[in-house]
């Protein structure tokens, strides 16, 4: 019963703050713009007014159009509760726990990507095509990235993979992993949230006919992605495992407001990158984790 | 039931069937049914008790008595044998019906059946020699069934080609079993690690059955043959029939003795069959080629989980060889399930619409919905994504592979090639079957297709809905299969056997089946959700674009362009391209076509350098009688040659 | 006797030099009549069965087959050019190289006492090698047979050797076949002339790769 | 006696064949004596009678291996001459069945053959009684290929006359008494002194050379084969399969006979080394001329080329191999026999051998076109017909004597062979019939009578195969340990 209750109060706890982040991110850039910029809150009232919205459906959709943004968000959900808080750990903690972590989000994107190819138009069709492409290289960092830290610790369990820092190469696996971070949600330079050129959007393009609550489900379900990222990043590096539950949930906050800096930051002093230069960047970082993999393989000990 | 009766009976409806295929097709409906259930029971039963099935009758055939067996490992592949066999009878019996081919249905079910027997003889023998002929049987009667449609110029160009890549595999099993008689001096089949000297043999088992199974750079006849065969012979040779090399490579690895660089051989065909095989399948255009080429894939992982169980043996049966071989097992039969799915998905696709290029349809979830969803399901399948079949089977591989690198062994460094492999084989998996479900079911008909666009019937349906659920069962509850993992795994190595399921293998059903009743929770949730909100139609966004028509849509091509492009090394396409031109252009043009890289640039060249050789000599027959008696004169030279050098040694 | 062989080794060169078919066919059949007479000088004590050979190897070999052969010439009546593919020169020196070679190879293979002074071997092997040179230098069917007929003839004359061991059963039974075969070579080529109105066997060549 | 009736019966059943009137009844003789000499060949083969010393001809081990095998080819041939001579109305038969009688007569005199002068008697006479069977059809190229064979075969035959003498001189030189009966023969070499072994030697290794080479020749091993695509091209189908499956058979006895006597001389490692040599060339030459070859017809004679060479490989390896070519003979000459016979009906209904004047025979012929692929997997060694269990003993000789090398140049021209056939044989069969032959009131009067004999040949494959008798697997073994020397 109290594991129930537990589970139920973490996986609101992420739910809840999972919109704080882009607010942050917007606020940053606002700020580096000199503006006043949007409130943090902000997704908060656009989630809110989204699920009371009508639906303005194309003509040639199916019902994977709606259906599709809810198993995504389910799947984003259930990845988060594999992610471990400090010393508790997670809701679910079980050897090869990364690996359903990874694919979790890969069935996210596989929803999202056939919910949007649905409306038949040529831009749904463009950005889908981006997304999966780049999703290929972030995967193999995402992987290598988890091959470190099972070489680190020498388990397959993120509860204990995450649990001692990342040793020497912590700084290369950040890097590499911020950069994935940036990727999978389509931040600058990858992508730019707030363009408004259909040719150059990835995930914009993708929910462009979405509206009304499967919107909503989409945004939120993306916001979350984008911290579990940021938590992700933040266990790996530092050694959270050690610290007991209060210290450990602050550092965490501390660190995803970090990294919520860190890319407004990058999103106001960067460019959006050619697409043709996108693998390129990618392949950095995934070659970042490699480096990582090969420092934690000559310096850690088994 | 013993399962001696059910085998028996199994073979008994399966020669009927034979018999009554061209008079009765409803009778042999049923007795082929009748008897793929029988082979079904018998191999659970086998599989349940654990207890091997031996049957030495005195009669002799071809001079060898006969010796048949269903231990783990047969009764493991039986079971899907038996369940792909039984889905692709009733399927055919709609799609391939008297009506729609008189001339070559009754035919097909003759050959059909006896496909079926000698697969599944294949799986029993325990002799050499009848090994070697059912192996032999079983592949011509895939070639006439490949061959139905002989008429047409591209199935007999497949159809030749899938022959004789079979008959060069043949010829190297023919060396490979005559040089084990010749050894051990029987042809009695069974375990015999004990004499080191057969281990060189395993090569020319590998070449032998990795043809069979289109193994990468051996994979050469598979495209053309699945595309052009029947959608449910597609099915099962793409489900079973290819499995049945594997089943060879694991039977034989299990019973001789391998030399020591044998896994890491395995595994390294097994990493390049899953990169290229994907990355091939994204370039092709023809919805069963493409699906030809996710079997190299498949294969390609399951071969990384045999690989690595054989390492693992090689050093001392570390304990993470047990999950990489129940992975690659569990795999078999994931990937005959889905890919039959598919294939016969494609089936019904072809039989609606007339057509597999890719490019010409669009749209299709409208007439039939329970296609579109059936293969979407197997789309998620083979994409490996939770909570499905194909996931637990890679989610196994993958923990194999990780614990061979926390372990630090000998097999750390190319385990974590092997699972940045697995992780990228996927993530194009995924992208190849966005792309599949999105340009062929969904979105709008790209082309007039014929308007008798129709839902297969339900002897069409009932088959893939069946092994839908399969697929479904065996990612929701993965436990229920560990038995008939450990037993096949027993058969093959007795240390590697462990009963007991590994703990994460729980969680992981229960997590999924919590994932699968929240999304379906959660679907019906926010699809009242937008209900009550009201919903009203539009059409698609079109960028203000004023006459937006169905042929602008994204095509298969230029969906799979970025990651091609990273591939073009290997994959060669050959682009014809008509760029618009002047101020007022008329009509462009883009093709694009990707051939199969290996047979076109290295097999082909081969084969007419040899053609011109025979050329040279059939020269020589040049109907002049004079130099016929002169070669006469150069013959009795030669020998005059030969034996006079004998003397003098 | 080595005189009689002598000169049979001879008319091979003959034959091989000649251009006109009709003395390609005198040659064989003088070559025939003096192998038949062979036998006689070879046994010592008068067997009849010997004369029987030695008589019936003369009829054939010399009446009857160059008989046939003239009637097969006159019947398509064809220029008597020989028409070699290989010149007469060239086919010459070979057939005199082969002789030089046969003549030295008696010292190879061991010989019975009665035999070792003899010619036999020799000239069977060189008589052998000019039925062939002309069996493979020569366009006209006609010198063809001729070919075959020399090449037969050296055959006999080895088999010489052995007519006093082995029963002249063997001998006889070749010398049926022999007749046969020329026989009906002789018949097919009347037939071919019907064909073909020629004799010219490099017309024979619509069966090929 | 009944040894001299296998030989008599024909000879005298040819005479009357020749002395009957009426045309249309006179092919009924055939299947007449077929059966007959079927009836004797196989009681023989049951009961095998004592063999006298010094006999000139007698039914010894080697001919209980083989003769029942031409008896039985023979029998159903003739089966499927009745009709094909019905079929055949227009051409005169009184020389073509005499011939075939005469050729039975002495195919059996040739195998039953203890003497090497009658051996080549009857060789000989083989060679000059097919011709008429050659020419049958009367056309140019029918005449062509009969003087083609007749000149190439002649010659041969006339190079193993001279292999013969040189054999009898080596017999004197080894003190014989110029007794030419094999078992003498053996006799004598085998207690030779090792002075008169060393004059005898070079008389022995010139007969042997000579006698593969005549021989060979009549077998048609390559590079002596050349009169063989011509002869089976244009030869009726029922002549092909007896040449294919009697004549060759003759020849490849003879040459074992030899064998033996060169064995047993000592040569044993010369006559191995050639006949493997002689037996993989062959194979490999068939093997490139069938990749090419456009000729269905043709094709079957370079097949044929290719068992040759399976057969000398066979009997190269001694032993265990000596037992697997008889086998062959028997699955080789039977399955071959429905591929000449289907053939034959094929060419027949499409009026042309070639793959660009012939396709889609499947809708044209369906009986034949179906049996031609049955035979076709069958003569290329597929389960479970005979051929593959013959030469799957083959392969296992080869590695239980440990000649890899052989074993693997075998199963590559194994390979090639099969390409080439496959792709010819499914031109013509599945090919897109060309729009006369779709129409199906064209389709060719399949008789049963053309039908059922090539069944019955592909039947008794099988039945060789699967359940190989225990006698007849008795006799090849005994036939090889008679014949080789080292046991």
């Amino acid at each position: 019963m109290t594991t129930a209750l537990e589970i139920l109060l973490k996986l609101a706890a992420w739910l809840l703050l999972a919109p704080l982040l882009p607010g942050i991110i917007n606020k940053v850039k606002a700020w580096v713009a000199g503006r006043r910029g949007p409130p943090v809150l902000q997704l908060y009232y656009d989630l809110a007014k989204l699920w009371h919205k009508g639906v303005v459906l194309s003509t040639a959709v199916s019902p994977a159009h709606v259906i599709g943004p809810a198993m995504a968000w389910v799947a984003i959900a259930g990845a988060a509760l594999l992610l471990p808080v400090g010393q508790t750990g997670a809701s679910f903690a079980f050897r090869g726990d990364a690996l359903l972590f990874v694919y979790l989000l890969a069935f996210a994107r596989f929803c999202i990507a056939l919910a949007a190819l649905d409306t038949g138009s040529a831009f749904e069709g463009m950005g889908v095509a981006r997304e999966v492409s780049y999703a290929v290289l972030a995967e193999a960092a995402i992987i290598t990235a988890l091959l470190t830290l099972c070489v680190q610790s020498g388990t397959v369990s993120l509860a204990t993979m995450l649990a001692p820092s990342a040793g020497a190469g912590a700084a290369l696996l950040a890097a590499g992993l911020f950069g994935v971070l940036l990727a999978e949600n389509c931040r600058v330079p990858f992508d730019d949230p707030n363009t408004h050129l259909e040719l150059t959007m990835v995930h914009e393009v993708m929910v462009l006919d979405h509206s009304g609550p499967p919107l909503a489900a989409i945004l939120h379900g993306a916001s979350l992605k984008l911290l579990l990222f940021a938590v992700l990043l933040t266990e790996a590096v530092l050694p959270l495992g050690k610290l007991s539950l209060l210290p450990a949930i602050g550092v965490l906050v501390g660190s995803a407001m970090v990294v919520a800096i860190a890319v407004g930051l990058v999103e106001s002093l960067l460019a959006r990158l050619a697409f043709r230069r996108v693998p390129l960047l990618l392949t950095t970082s995934f070659l970042l984790c490699l480096f990582a993999l090969l420092v934690a393989w000559k310096g850690g000990t088994p | 039931m013993t399962p001696g009766w059910l085998l028996l009976l199994a073979g008994a409806g399966l020669a009927a069937g034979i018999f009554s295929a061209f008079k009765s097709p409803r009778l042999w409906l049923v007795t082929t049914l009748i008897g793929a259930g029988a082979a079904f029971a018998a191999a659970v039963l086998m599989l349940a008790s654990g207890v091997t099935w031996d049957w030495r009758p005195g009669f002799v055939i071809g001079g060898e008595a006969l010796h048949l067996q269903l231990d783990g490992l047969s009764a493991f592949f039986l079971v899907l044998l038996s369940v792909l066999g039984g889905a692709g009878t009733l399927y055919s019996s709609e799609y391939w019906s008297d009506k729609a081919h008189p001339d070559s249905a009754p035919a097909g079910r003759a050959w059909w059946n006896a496909l079926l027997l000698n697969m599944g003889c294949v799986l029993l023998c325990a002799n050499g020699l009848h090994f070697l002929i059912v192996w032999e049987i079983f592949t011509v009667c895939a070639y006439f069934l490949i061959t139905r449609e002989r008429q047409r110029p591209a199935t007999r160009a497949a159809g030749w080609l899938y022959l004789a890549s079979s008959h060069v595999a043949m010829i190297f099993l023919f060396a490979f079993f005559a040089l084990l008689a010749a050894r051990t001096g029987s042809w009695e089949l069974g375990p015999m690690r004990g004499h080191p000297e057969l281990a060189p043999l395993f090569w020319l088992a590998l070449i032998g059955f990795g043809l069979k199974a289109g193994i990468f750079p051996m994979h050469i006849w598979l495209p053309s043959a699945h595309a052009n065969a029947p959608s449910h012979v597609s099915a099962i040779l793409s489900g079973m029939a290819i499995k049945m090399g594997i089943y060879g490579l694991v039977r034989f690895t299990g019973w001789l003795p391998v030399p020591p660089s044998a896994g890491w051989v395995v595994a390294a065909l097994g990493v390049t069959s899953a990169v290229l095989g994907v990355a091939f399948a994204l370039g092709q255009h023809d919805l069963k080629r493409l699906l030809a080429y996710h079997s190299v894939e498949n294969i390609g992982i399951i071969l990384i989980g045999l690989g690595f169980a054989m390492i693992a043996v090689s050093h001392g049966n570390a304990a993470w060889g047990q999950l990489a071989l129940a992975g690659g097992l569990l795999h078999v039969w994931n990937h005959g399930l889905f890919k039959a799915l598919l294939f016969l998905g494609a089936g019904s696709v072809l039989h609606a619409t007339g057509t597999r290029e890719m490019s010409r349809l669009g749209g299709l979830w409208r007439a039939m919905p329970w296609t579109a969803s059936l293969f979407a399901l197997g789309a998620t399948a083979i994409a490996g994504l939770p909570p499905l079949n194909g996931f637990v089977s890679e989610w196994l591989v993958y923990l194999g592979l990780f614990d061979a690198v926390s372990g630090r062994g000998h097999a750390a460094i190319a385990a974590i090639v092997a699972a940045m492999a697995l992780g990228v084989t996927g993530a194009l998996a995924l992208a190849c079957f966005v792309k599949v479900c999105g340009v062929v079911f969904l979105g709008l008909p790209r082309h007039e297709i014929a308007p008798h666009v129709h839902e297969c019937g339900w002897r069409m349906r009932l088959p893939m809905l069946v092994i839908g659920v399969a697929c479904v069962v065996i990612g929701l509850a993965p436990i229920l299969f560990w038995p008939a993992l450990a037993t096949a795994a027993a058969a093959w190595q007795p240390e590697l056997a462990n009963s007991i399921p590994p703990a994460p293998l729980v969680t992981l059903g229960a997590f999924h089946l919590a994932l699968a009743a929240l999304v379906i929770l959660a679907a019906a949730f926010l699809w009242r959700r937008v209900r009550r909100n009201g919903l009203s139609r539009a059409g698609t966004w079109d960028c203000g674009y004023a006459a937006p028509t169905a042929r602008m849509q994204y095509t298969a091509g230029s969906f799979a362009g970025i990651i091609t492009g990273w591939f073009d090394w290997i994959l060669r396409p050959q682009r014809h391209e008509q760029p618009p031109g002047g101020n007022f252009p008329a009509r462009a043009g883009f093709e694009e076509h990707t051939p199969e890289t290996v047979l076109e640039k290295i097999i082909e060249p081969a084969g007419s350098l040899v053609l011109r050789l025979s050329l040279a000599v059939r020269h020589l027959q040049h109907g002049r009688v004079q130099s016929y008696i002169f070669y006469l004169l150069l013959g009795l030279a030669a020998l005059a040659i030969l034996a006079v050098m004998g003397g003098a040694k | 006797m080595n005189l009689l062989i002598g000169l049979a080794m001879g008319l091979n060169l003959v034959a091989l030099a000649s251009s006109r078919l009709p003395s390609v066919i005198r040659a064989a059949a003088f070559q025939g009549m003096i192998l038949g007479t062979l036998p006689w000088l070879l046994e010592e004590d008068f067997h009849w069965m010997v004369v029987a050979v030695g008589l019936g190897t003369v009829m054939v070999k010399g009446f009857i087959i160059p008989n046939l052969l003239r009637r097969a010439l006159r019947a398509a009546n064809i220029d008597r050019e020989v028409e070699p593919l290989l010149g007469f020169v060239p086919s010459l020196l070979l057939g005199a190289m082969a002789t030089v070679g046969a003549a030295a190879l008696p010292n190879e293979l061991p010989l019975l006492h009665g035999h070792a002074q003899t010619l036999l071997v020799p000239g069977a092997f060189a008589t052998v090698v000019c039925g062939f040179i002309l069996l493979i230098a020569r366009t006209k069917a006609i010198s063809q047979v001729c070919g075959y007929l020399i090449l037969e003839n050296g055959i006999y004359l080895f088999g010489l050797l052995l007519i006093n061991t082995t029963p002249l059963l063997v001998e006889a039974g070749i010398l049926l076949d022999l007749t046969v075969a020329i026989f009906v070579i002789g018949i097919i080529v009347d037939r071919i002339q019907r064909e073909f109105d020629t004799l010219d066997t490099r017309k024979l060549n619509t069966l090929r790769e | 006696m009944k040894e001299i009736a296998l030989i008599a019966l024909p000879l005298i059943f040819a005479a009357a064949a020749f002395a009957w009137p009426d045309e249309r009844s006179r092919p009924r003789l055939l299947p007449i004596v077929g059966t007959l000499h079927a009836v004797l060949a196989f009681w023989l083969l049951i009961d095998p009678p004592a063999l006298a010393a010094h006999a000139w001809f007698g039914f010894d081990p080697l001919a209980r291996a083989v003769l029942p095998m031409v008896s039985l080819l023979f029998l159903v041939c003739s089966m499927y001459g009745v009709t094909y001579l019905q079929i055949r109305a227009e051409r005169k038969n009184r020389i073509f069945v005499t011939a075939l009688l005469v050729m039975l007569g002495l195919l059996s005199l040739a195998l039953q053959a203890q003497n090497l002068g009658v051996l080549w008697v009857a060789a000989e006479a083989t060679t000059l009684v097919t011709v008429p069977l050659l020419h049958f059809n009367g056309t140019g190229r029918a005449f062509e290929a009969s003087w083609k064979y007749l000149l190439v075969g002649g010659t041969g035959i006339a190079l193993s006359l001279l292999g013969s003498f040189c054999l009898g001189y080596a017999s004197l030189m080894g003190g014989g008494d110029g007794d030419l009966t094999f078992s003498s023969l053996n006799a004598l070499f085998i207690q030779m002194t090792p002075v008169k072994a060393v004059l005898a030697h070079p008389w022995l290794v010139t007969a042997w050379v000579l006698l593969i080479a005549g021989y060979g020749t009549k077998m048609g091993l390559a590079p002596m084969h050349t009169w063989k695509p011509d002869a089976y091209g244009e030869a009726p189908g029922i002549v092909g399969a007896l040449l294919a499956g009697g004549t060759t058979t003759m020849a490849f006895v003879a040459i074992l006979r030899v064998k033996q006597v060169v064995d047993a001389a000592g040569g044993g490692a010369m006559t191995e080394r050639t006949l493997l040599a002689f037996g993989l060339f062959s194979m490999f030459a068939a093997a490139l001329f069938l990749l090419g070859t456009p000729d269905y017809k043709r094709m079957l004679a370079y097949s044929s080329v290719e068992h040759m060479g399976i057969l000398t490989v066979g009997a190269a390896l001694g032993g265990a191999g000596l037992w697997a070519a008889l086998f062959h003979v028997w699955t080789n000459a039977l399955t071959k026999g429905s591929m000449f016979l289907s053939a034959g009906n094929i060419r027949r209904a499409a009026g042309a051998q070639t793959e660009d004047k012939v396709s889609g025979m499947a809708w044209r012929t369906p009986g034949s076109a179906r049996l031609f692929i049955v035979g076709l997997f069958a003569v290329t060694a597929c389960p479970p017909f005979g051929v593959f269990f013959s030469e799957l003993q083959i392969l296992l000789a080869a590695f239980k004597t440990g000649n890899v090398l052989a074993a693997t140049v075998f199963l590559g021209c194994l390979l090639f062979a099969f390409f080439g056939m496959t792709r010819l044989v499914f031109a013509i069969v599945d090919g897109r019939p060309r729009a006369a032959a779709r129409k199906t009131h064209e389709r060719f009067p399949e008789l049963p009578g053309i039908i059922v004999p090539p069944l019955l040949f592909l039947a008794l494959s099988l039945w060789l195969g699967l359940a190989t008798p225990p006698l007849l697997h008795h006799v090849w073994v005994a036939a090889a340990k008679i014949l080789s020397p080292t046991p």
